[in-house]
């Protein structure tokens, strides 16, 4: 089973340390979800985060744009440290990303989904808005426009106005991405997104998330069970177990880690 | 296939973007306008202005206001009625206080008022949710009318806090038929309704129903929670507030608190409800249907009395209707739970695909 | 390609010929029939929105609860019709669905949950059922007193299909259960499926997207597409069939294809 | 200070009689979710049924009987015709079916026993007991403590219910996920059939404490309102919030209108337990002892 | 055209204010029937009426007038709001309709003034008469109004418009009788009165006025007898003495007073009339035969006696046997003369006071008795009791003359006293 890995040269070869996470400490109540985890993640690569279910993953994620916030430790962007950010203040300084409990706005279609992607990018105010004029009319379109970009990228033209609650998990998975998307990112934060979704799908992902790293030299950090994906993809993988990290290092370095495979993957695939 | 899209190509974004994309919708609107604004003012009686017509458009509106907050933006509130009485006792005053001011304006700045109070009582939504959140609102309809029963310079010291509305005169013409108050009453909540239509197809409108939906995920991309349930509540208050103006102005003609007890309040909320939670034109619906439906029970009651010369105890006939009424709520929610607006669009994607049935 | 199984003599569960609507306007299911014999495990493949999930849900009967019904053919249990059985009374007689998506009851604790699971079960020992579970995922028991809501995903995935064994089903309707498990896990599960069926004679019908694994355990499966069956027959025979083998598992011309290869892939054919 | 004693005490006293009717919210709420709007209805229903038969010479055991029986009929039929319809729709929507309910019951109940007011008594006088006010110069009635006793009891009783039992658990799940409640088998069918009931139930004896003290008549439904802020500070699911709740509400309102009143010009208990309840919120959004709103990514 | 003269009868039959609504409509129908049947109509003209449910809520108010007004033979003759909410809101309509808005015990008070209200109607007495009606009976009771002075009177008062009513004209009599008033307000619906009346218990006054509504009055006898206030040293509004407001507080409301404008009982001849001409022909409204009689039941008879009364003035002057229009019986409104001599006729004697109105008075009597509950009917304790008109007269007019000015209304020529 061995795959090529860098088949042509990337676009945006891997950079600087962008984020680091330095000795974080979460816990809620009596649980330890994170103890004392540092790692870091470099410019334009893809950095995956793995480990058995409840190992504080997800957490680590919503630490990274403020939706936690740890009792220890710092998180840095470009070496500026941060503490308690709010989410949308992170959502400000680039950082997107999608739900593994998948967080779409129901009750609205797909398009209006993105959209919201990038209500940053707006700048009409509410007055213009209810009149439909000038700059909030030019503005719509001039995002309608982009977003459009990344419906054809995501290859979802046909459910643009489905309302996303009647699409199947795996096209929801993808509508989520691409509101993500449609904010353009710098860091973008994958949560499983590919859990639910068979083989061609999975193909399909693995593709989008490639291709965004590429064209946009987006940096990806990204949770996957699925080991196939994770080693073919990733840069470099940390390995959680029950908060703690116990490895961290390219994929071939993971696969042949032992305490990895204890804990995880138990039978090599 | 009477309603079938097929055959008209958009080609720009700009014309998909459009407010009514599909060409039988724009039809049927310029109609609906038309019959409203030229054909009802000729043939209407002014029992059909004063009694139907005009509660009815404005409770359209303010439906509508509490939409955008509820349907919209996802927070339910009980607080109606009284931003609706801020903005008839502002309105009031500022035409007493204010030489020479338009009743336009006066009208504007009720409704600002009563968005400045619905700011206030929005602060708690940051946290509370709900229906905490819709008992909490209570706090504020209560609280608001008891205000202007304390505060005597808010019903300039009338003995029993039942004040007059003023003459409605805008350019030298005066308001005073049913028929002109109707028309006036018409334009505003026109106007308004495609103000608001423009605005939750826009960005705010969609930062409301990210709220609506799934607040934690709308902050993680970037939507400040704050502003926005801030400025839900105050739009919806401001709807609101014009709507109290126009009620005492242009209907009832007088101003006063028992006006806007706790039940206008629920009656709203009902009419966003059976209407169509999230949706301009189920405001119309819902108010239609809440606001009409007792009244046409009652004529055909009426009638079918007259008609068979049936002598049954008026209390009995009362109790009827109100059994039927809330009968036929039920109902409809059965028949579909998201509201009458939603049965209008199942039957318009069933007209899409008629005669055949999938 | 393939046509509607006939059907034997002795199914277990069979479905024959159902049609589903959504919303009334929505068709779903156009006409699917498959059957599951005593003590098999039998899988549902397809991609998303294929209909799987609707499949178990009209077995369940909740699509009453999401606006869907039945509007054509019938749903057949050990030879007995529970098309217009309420969910609670199948339940009682033995079968039991898994749900999509976790639907653990948020603000019980796990071992509430669980406890739920075995509300049929009037008088039942329930410790004895409680250390089974725990026995097959001891994460549960150690977050046993969390609340489900604030667990993570896998354990709350766990949670589920631990609180569906509590009713001592005799058929398990299983809808992804290797969503969102870590590897391990997902072995485990089957193996959890395996024995059940094997030493509790538990029939299984069991829906899932990682095709590999399932079809690994299954005695039979279907494949479903847009509403429709369109190829089934034994797991080894599906495995080993050619499209199977290209776009259900990823292999082309017997290599396993890299996720980074991806690029140059080849658009899948339809069967229909 | 035996005057601030006396109208702690009294509000207390009313606080219990707020918790009654709050009961019946919670109980409703806690085991399918819904806010239901007709609790009020219910009251009036009840009380209504339980004096019209009294007034016809019934005897009061049968009469309460015979009530309780009606009571339990309409929280079978709410189940058949409106709920059972209505399984997993928004929160929203089930409120607003309530409210369709409402209408019914009131029309229902007027049309049945007419629309005139009636008195109600059970025998024990809501006067102030003689030894104490002659001792220490307090008044406290006697029916107010009856009624106290009344309500203790009921939400021990319940309180027990929700946690101890099978049915219990039962009903916290519904109230969680109706569509994995059924999964699970559990029939929504006989758990809203039994707690409507029991809310019957508890309707029937609110409608009795409030009817002694006020007469049997369609102000009745009015209670609900008082029961709001209750329910909202105690918590939606919390049976022993109901009464704390209810306590803090009484006697913080009553305390408020007597010694803020003056300053303000009176009449503030129509906001003061909504203002008291928004504050103990913006502390504990979810009320004292309701169940923390999970929302989690 | 059709010898009808159509009266609307737009009154409540549901929630919460039934009773009230239920038993008056029944009264003023019955008038009617009775007329119809004894007498085939005023001058041959008979009465039709249509009932239209209000619920007590304005807009329900405003709609039930706009169906009514039209109809024929002649439009709606006259109004009876039984609001005050919705009387306001008609008071425009009415005017510009030509249709006069009879408010008999409620309504706006000012409206007295003729001049400035043409078409409104606050007959027989207004609150603010009544207020100082029931000032002056304390003072009887007192011995006198020097006896007024340091005395405590609390104002047990529903917090709404129609409770903050009698404020202004009660503070004018605390000022000039030297007692002290203190103004409690409970708010709406009024099921829970405890800190009130603990207030009241140390305040300890001479008095308690109520001026309460529906479920209100009996939660206060209630809390009355709970604190230990004496009943009989507590006076009602009209609207707080009837007898659905003292049955369901039980044995509590025993000697408590109540002010009243009529009187219940079914001694009176016209009461017997009803009787022998509607029910012993099984037409009456009232399906509860015990409420004739009653309070609310007796008012809508005095309705019917006024209504029948300014249509039959207006006969004598626009023609006899004809269907009046509502003109014509706002002039019937401003010239009623219901004398002792003519209440005899009308078998009423007792039952209402005579009544005089003119185009500067719309107001009449303006007197009050008083009548005390014996636990199980109404007895009558006091003569009628005249309002202090020299007090009230003024504010009156002052109330309307600002009305007048914010309309841009000028007033009318009236002929003073004429
Ligand atoms: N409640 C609903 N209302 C309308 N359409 C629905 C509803 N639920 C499902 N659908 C539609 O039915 C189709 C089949 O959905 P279903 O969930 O059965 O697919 P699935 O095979 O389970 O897919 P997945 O692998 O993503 O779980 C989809 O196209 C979906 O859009
Ligand atoms: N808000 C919270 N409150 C309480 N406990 C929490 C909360 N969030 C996470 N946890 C706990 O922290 C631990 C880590 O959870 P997390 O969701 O990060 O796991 P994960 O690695 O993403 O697992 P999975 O692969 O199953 O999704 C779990 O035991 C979970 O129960
Ligand atoms: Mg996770
Ligand atoms: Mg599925």
């Amino acid at each position: 089973m061995s795959v090529a890995l860098h088949q042509h040269p990337r676009a945006h070869p891997v950079g600087e340390v962008l984020l680091s996470v330095e000795n974080v400490s979460l816990s809620f109540g009596g649980v330890n979800a994170l103890t004392d985890v540092s790692f870091d993640v470099r410019e334009h690569e893809v950095r995956a985060i793995i480990g058995p279910n409840g190992a504080g993953k997800s957490s680590m994620l919503n630490v990274l744009n403020g939706v936690y916030h740890p009792q220890k430790g710092t998180i840095r962007l470009r070496g500026k440290s941060f503490h308690d950010m709010v989410s949308h203040e992170a959502a400000a300084m680039g950082i997107a990303r999608t739900f593994q409990n998948i967080a779409l706005f129901k009750g609205m279609t797909v398009l209006d989904n993105i959209l919201t992607g990038r209500n940053l990018k707006m700048r009409s105010n509410f007055l213009q808005q209810a009149l439909w004029w000038g700059p909030a009319r030019r503005e719509e379109l001039v995002h309608r426009h982009a977003v459009e970009e990344v419906i054809d990228f995501l290859e979802i033209q046909h459910v643009r106005k489905t309302p996303v609650g009647r699409l199947p998990y795996g096209l929801q998975k993808r509508v989520e991405l691409a509101r993500a998307l449609a904010a353009e990112p710098k860091i973008l934060l994958l949560d499983e997104p590919m859990a639910g979704m068979n083989l061609e799908e999975k193909q399909d992902m693995c593709r989008f998330i490639l291709d965004v790293n590429d064209h946009y030299g987006t940096t990806i950090v990204l949770i996957e069970h699925d080991m196939g994906v994770v080693m073919d993809i990733s840069d470099r993988v940390v390995v959680l177990d029950y908060g703690r990290k116990i490895g961290d290092g390219t994929p071939e370095e993971i696969r042949g880690n032992q305490a990895v495979i204890d804990a995880y993957l138990g039978v090599t695939h | 296939m009477l309603y079938r899209e097929a055959g008209q190509f958009r080609s720009t974004y700009a014309e998909d973007m459009q407010i009514f994309p599909i060409r039988q919708d724009r039809i049927a609107l310029m109609l609906l306008l038309a019959v409203g604004f030229v054909v009802v003012p000729m043939v209407a009686t002014q029992y059909w202005f004063s009694a139907l017509l005009i509660p009815f458009l404005i409770f359209s509106l303010a439906t509508l206001g509490l939409n955008i907050l509820t349907g919209y933006a996802g927070q339910i509130s009980l607080g109606t009625a009284a931003f609706m009485a801020v903005g008839a006792f502002m309105a009031y005053n500022a035409q007493l206080r204010i030489p020479g001011i338009p009743i336009l304006a006066s009208f504007a700045i009720g409704g600002l008022c009563a968005a400045a109070v619905g700011i206030v009582f929005g602060l708690p939504s940051l946290r509370i949710k709900g229906f905490y959140l819709a008992v909490a609102t209570l706090a504020c309809q209560f609280l608001v009318l008891w205000t202007i029963n304390r505060v005597p310079w808010l019903t300039n010291h009338s003995a029993s806090g039942v004040i007059a509305a003023q003459k409605i005169e805008i350019l030298g013409y005066t308001f005073d038929t049913p028929a002109s108050k109707y028309l006036l009453t018409l334009s505003i909540v026109a106007l308004m309704a495609l103000a608001a239509k423009n605005l939750m197809r826009s960005e705010t409108g969609r930062a409301f129903m990210a709220v609506r939906d799934m607040d934690v995920a709308a902050e993680v991309i970037g939507i400040p929670m704050m502003k926005t349930k801030l400025l839900a509540f105050a739009i919806s208050s401001f709807y609101c507030g014009v709507a109290g103006a126009l009620y005492a102005y242009c209907y009832l003609g007088t101003v006063e608190p028992e006006a806007f007890v706790l039940d206008i309040s629920f009656r709203v909320l009902f009419m966003v409800i059976i209407g169509g939670v999230g949706s301009i034109l189920g405001s119309f619906l819902g108010a239609g249907f809440i606001t009409l439906v007792p009244i046409f029970l009652n004529l055909g009651t009426t009638f079918i009395s007259d008609r068979f010369d049936i002598e049954i105890s008026h209390a009995l006939v009362s109790n009827m209707e109100l059994i039927t009424f809330g009968g036929l709520i039920i109902f409809f929610l059965i028949v579909e739970p998201n509201g009458l607006a939603r049965l209008w669009q199942i039957a318009k994607e069933k007209l899409r695909l008629w005669p055949f049935p999938h | 390609m393939s046509a509607v199984p006939q059907p034997k003599t002795q199914a277990y569960l069979a479905i024959n010929n159902v049609e589903v609507i959504y919303d009334r306007v929505i068709l779903v299911l156009r006409g699917v029939s498959l059957e599951v014999s005593e003590g098999q495990i039998v899988t549902l493949l397809g991609a998303n929105g294929a209909g799987k999930t609707t499949t178990l849900k009209a077995i369940s009967n909740l699509l009453r609860a999401e606006r869907g019904e039945v509007t054509k053919g019938q749903i057949l249990f050990q030879g007995e019709r529970i098309d217009q059985l309420n969910p609670s009374e199948l339940v009682r007689r033995g079968i039991c669905q898994v749900m999509e998506g976790r639907h653990c009851f948020q603000h019980l604790t796990v071992e509430e949950n669980l406890l739920t699971g075995a509300y049929t079960q009037k008088g039942a020992d329930l410790h004895a059922e409680l250390e089974k579970v725990y026995n097959y995922f001891p994460r549960l028991k150690e977050r046993r007193r969390a609340q489900a809501g604030y667990t993570s995903g896998g354990e709350q995935q766990m949670t589920a299909i631990g609180r569906a064994l509590m009713a001592r089903p005799k058929m398990i309707l299983l809808d992804e259960p290797s969503m969102g498990l870590a590897p391990q896990l997902v072995e485990e599960i089957f193996e959890i499926v395996k024995s059940l069926n094997q030493k509790e004679s538990v029939s299984i019908l069991l829906a899932e997207q990682n095709t590999n694994i399932a079809l690994k355990y299954a005695d039979y499966g279907y494949i479903l597409e847009n509403g429709r069956v369109v190829m089934d027959g034994e797991g080894k025979s599906l495995a080993e069939n050619e499209d199977v083998k290209e776009f259900y598992l990823g292999f082309s011309s017997g290599e396993r294809r890299s996720f980074r290869g991806v690029k140059s892939y080849r658009r899948r054919k339809r069967w229909l | 200070m035996t005057f601030f004693i006396e109208v702690l005490v009294g509000g207390l006293l009313a606080g219990v009689m707020y918790s009654l009717v709050a009961l019946g919210f919670v109980l409703i709420y806690k085991a399918s979710g819904v806010f239901n709007f007709a609790q009020g209805a219910m009251v009036f229903l009840a009380a209504l049924t339980f004096v019209s038969l009294l007034e016809m010479n019934w005897n009061f055991w049968l009469a309460l009987l015979v009530t309780l029986v009606v009571m339990v009929g309409v929280g079978v039929l709410t189940e058949r015709i409106v709920l059972r319809p209505l399984v997993n729709q928004p929160p929203i929507t089930l409120f607003m079916a309530t409210i369709g309910l409402t209408f019914v019951l009131e029309g229902l109940s007027q049309m049945v026993w007419g629309s005139q007011p009636h008195g109600l008594e059970l025998g024990i006088a809501d006067v102030p007991m003689e030894w104490l006010s002659q001792k220490w110069n307090i008044n406290i009635s006697k029916f107010d403590l009856f009624a106290a006793a009344v309500s203790g009891l009921l939400v021990a009783a319940l309180a027990l219910f929700f946690q101890k039992t099978r049915i219990g658990r039962a009903l916290r799940a519904v109230a969680d996920d109706h569509q994995a409640a059924l999964a699970v088998g559990i029939s929504l069918q006989h758990i809203w059939a039994i707690v409507w009931a029991v809310a019957g139930f508890v309707a029937l004896v609110a409608g009795m404490m409030w009817g002694v003290r006020n007469g049997v008549q369609y102000a009745l439904t009015f209670t609900a309102l008082k029961a709001l802020p209750v329910l909202i500070l105690g918590g939606f699911e919390s049976v022993p919030g109901a009464i704390i709740g209810g306590l803090i509400i009484g006697a913080s309102e009553k305390l408020a209108e007597v010694y803020l009143g003056p300053y303000v010009g009176g009449g503030i208990e129509s906001w003061f337990a909504y203002v008291i309840a928004l504050l103990f919120l913006l502390v504990r959004p979810q009320g004292l002892f309701g169940e923390k709103i999970i929302d989690r990514v | 055209q059709a010898k009808e003269q159509f009266v609307p009868a737009n009154f409540y039959w549901v929630g919460p204010y039934a009773p009230g609504g239920s038993g008056i409509a029944g009264g003023m129908i019955d008038y009617f029937k009775m007329i119809n049947n004894k007498d085939g109509g005023i001058n041959g003209v008979k009465f039709t009426w249509e009932k239209c449910e209000t619920e007590y809520n304005n807009g329900k108010g405003v709609e039930c007038y706009e169906r009514s007004k039209k109809h024929p033979p002649t439009g709606a003759t006259l109004i009876h709001p039984l609001s005050t909410g919705i009387t306001y809101s008609l008071i425009e309509k009415g005017t510009a309709d030509k249709i006069p808005i009879v408010s008999i015990g409620y309504g706006r008070t000012s409206a007295a003034d003729g001049r400035v209200f043409p078409y409104v109607f606050p007959l027989i007495t207004t609150y603010w008469s009544q207020a100082t009606a029931m000032i002056k009976f304390i003072a009887s009771k007192e011995g006198g109004t020097a006896k007024l002075k340091g005395k405590k009177i609390v104002l047990v008062y529903h917090d709404s418009a129609y409770g903050k009513e009698p404020h202004a004209v009660l503070k004018k009599e605390a000022e000039r009788y030297g007692f002290e008033l203190t103004l409690l307000a409970v708010p709406h619906p009024g099921n829970e009165q405890q800190s009130q009346w603990l207030q009241i218990r140390q305040i300890k006054p001479n008095w308690v006025i109520l001026w309460g509504w529906g479920v209100m009055n009996p939660t206060a006898i209630k809390a009355a007898a709970k604190i230990g206030f004496p009943r009989d040293h507590m006076i009602g509004v009209w609207w707080s003495g009837a007898e659905e407001d003292v049955i369901p507080a039980g044995s509590a409301a025993k000697g408590y007073i109540a002010a009243g404008f009529n009187v219940s009982g079914q001694n009176f001849p016209v009461i017997q009339d009803i009787k022998k001409y509607v029910y012993a022909k099984n037409e009456g409204e009232m399906e509860d035969k015990s409420r004739i009689g009653s309070i609310y039941y007796n008012r809508g008879v005095v309705f019917g006696i006024v209504t029948a009364e300014a249509v039959r003035k207006a006969q004598e002057h626009f023609g006899k046997g004809k269907s009046m229009t509502g003109e014509q019986v706002q002039w019937g409104l401003e010239h009623l003369n219901i004398s002792a001599a003519e209440l005899k006729k009308l078998g009423a004697t007792g039952f209402m006071q005579p009544l005089k109105t003119s185009c500067y008075d719309h107001e009449g009597g303006g007197q009050v008795k008083f009548q005390q509950w014996d636990g199980t009917k109404w007895k009558v304790i006091t003569d009628w009791i005249t309002a202090d008109k020299a007090l009230v007269r003024p504010m009156i007019e002052e109330d309307a003359a600002k009305y007048a000015k914010e309309k841009g209304i000028t007033p009318r020529d009236c002929p003073k006293g004429g």
